[in-house]
């Protein structure tokens, strides 16, 4: 398969999928000896300037409106769900400290994870379950997801800021027990 | 989009308040400690640790009981705290008042934190806001199977439901409190890891079943386990001089972690 | 609006829909000095060679993938919707319970597993044979596949929280049988 016809086929995968694709799962609509990275690096510049942006999130690749256009859309808008505080930031100490486990969500936030957050969360596929940790009871971890980055118009964890800030505050107020 | 309405009445009735609108003991440190209006690193702890007690004693009767312990082990702290700063004297104490000290500004700090980032992530473009998806039509030929997205939290949920229906009873009495692991080896993590020397066991188990009223035997089995998770991970050594003796627990120092 | 905004607009309306656009409405979204016949043409000529193309279906216009590309859109008619109640519960059941026969799979579910549940899952390669059990007649039984593992991005079984870690983290089952 030329190149060309590999963009092809993406494209047509693409412009017919409303939820982000893995890239995993492109590539097995290729021939094996075309580099999957490269035609997306040649789709995401051709629609650059489109009314149609490709975009990456986290593995997954998927096509959206490009932002500015969002004034042709007034009546596709949905309502905003009123999500509430509780579970936007559990969804943010996901994002920024993943994989993270229940009791260290509750750690940051000092009270407990109250039932239906994490529910609301996974419904909405913006976590999933990670690996569980190697600490004692081996808890389950909880991880962002492509959607979750999809919906928030990021390409990856590295489009939030000041990770490394969070990070260096530290997840586990046990560490100064120990000093 | 979803299917989900009715989230948020769950998630707004079961927040684990157990303050009026504050969502918890840090929560409503950190709104005190705005008042303050200083740098959170320069925080008039005295001046905080009053205001938290008041305000504990003022709504003491609305406490849930769940949460009640959290919010007596920020008092606790608070008020060791506004001790030490009358009486600054045993150098070991005044050790601890500046762990405490650092603690729940480095809480508070990360609480704000996270608040912002919550907020920043919450004001970006959304989807279905500001970018749309295709809704190009497929002719009804349905997409390739391997482009079948089900979502592994429908999977659990399925086998929940099932397990939920044949009312599978899980081995536990309801009416008998339990000491649960995850407790202990919170607990654990306090009281061995947190020392320096060696920590009897069976003192551990009194004094886990002093505080919390549960069985004793009970509390032996699950902090028994909880220690074999942590001798597993080898963080915590256990030693006994002869057949019945006491069981004493040492932290293991220098884990060097990969 | 230049040219070149123009066709974005309609770039992404087009993207937007599932019915071919009526050439007035498409109009409505232009400036009058728009001369919408040209944008069209160009935007046509654009789309040729790709993997979608744009039509012309009377007075409307819609975009469609092109059809030497057929071959990527089965006809297979599984999608998110139609993994049925019962095929996500057998799945549950196999993971949870593997190596686990037919028998005991219609025990635990309380009503009798049809065969097209299974030729699904086995479709799919989400499950496989096992061994067969050494009880009375040498029922067979299933697993779960490395495949099933992969798509659910876990390194084992074990990564799958149990019943009591689900119902700490307040799950709710209600809304799922209305899916």
């Amino acid at each position: 398969m030329s190149n060309k016809n590999a963009e092809r086929v993406l494209e047509a995968l693409l412009f017919t999928s409303s939820e982000p694709l893995p890239l995993k799962d492109l590539e097995k609509n290729l021939p094996d000896n075309v580099d999957v990275e490269s035609v997306i690096e040649k789709l995401q510049k051709h629609y650059e300037t489109r009314g149609v942006n490709l975009k990456r999130v986290g593995n997954s690749i998927v096509l959206r409106t490009a932002k500015d256009l969002d004034h042709l859309f007034l009546t596709k808008k949905v309502t905003r769900r009123n999500i509430s505080r509780a579970a936007r930031e559990t969804l943010a100490i996901i994002a920024y400290h993943q994989p993270v486990t229940k009791l260290e969500i509750e750690e940051i936030r000092g009270v407990s994870v109250g039932s239906g957050t994490i529910d609301l969360l996974m419904d909405l596929e913006w976590i999933k379950f990670g690996k569980r940790k190697s600490s004692p009871g081996r808890p389950i971890t909880f991880q962002i997801t492509d959607k979750f980055l999809d919906y928030f118009d990021l390409s990856s964890t590295k489009d939030l800021p000041g990770v490394k800030e969070l990070k260096d505050l530290g997840l586990s107020v046990k560490k100064l027990n120990q000093k | 989009m979803d299917n989900s309405k009715g989230h948020d009445d769950l998630t707004k009735s079961e927040l684990h308040v157990c303050l009026d609108g504050f969502e918890g003991p840090l929560d409503l440190l950190l709104s005190l400690a705005k008042s303050q209006k200083v740098d959170l690193k320069k925080l008039q702890l005295g001046i905080l640790a009053d205001q938290f007690l008041n305000y504990l004693r003022d709504q003491r009767y609305k406490f849930k009981l769940e949460s009640a312990g959290d919010c007596l082990v920020m008092a606790a702290w608070l008020t060791l705290l506004k001790s030490q700063l009358i009486i600054p004297e045993d150098e070991l104490e005044k050790d601890d008042s500046e762990k405490i000290n650092e603690l729940i500004t480095l809480r508070l700090q990360r609480l704000v934190k996270i608040r912002e980032k919550a907020t920043w992530l919450f004001d970006r473009p959304q989807f279905l806001q500001n970018f749309f998806p295709s809704y190009i039509y497929r002719d009804k030929k349905v997409i390739k199977e391997h482009f079948l997205i089900v979502p592994l939290g429908d999977i659990l949920k399925s086998y929940l439901a099932i397990v939920d229906k044949k009312n599978y009873t899980v081995p536990i009495d309801a009416n008998e409190e339990y000491l649960f692991l995850d407790k202990a080896i919170s607990f654990i993590d306090q009281k061995v890891k947190g020392s320096n020397v060696s920590v009897s066991f069976s003192n551990l188990v009194k004094e886990v079943h002093a505080l919390s009223g549960i069985n004793a035997k009970r509390c032996a089995a699950t902090i028994f386990c909880g220690i074999l998770e942590y001798t597993k991970i080898g963080e915590i050594q256990i030693k006994q001089s002869n057949i019945f003796a006491s069981l004493e627990l040492t932290r293991i120092r220098n884990v060097y972690k990969v």
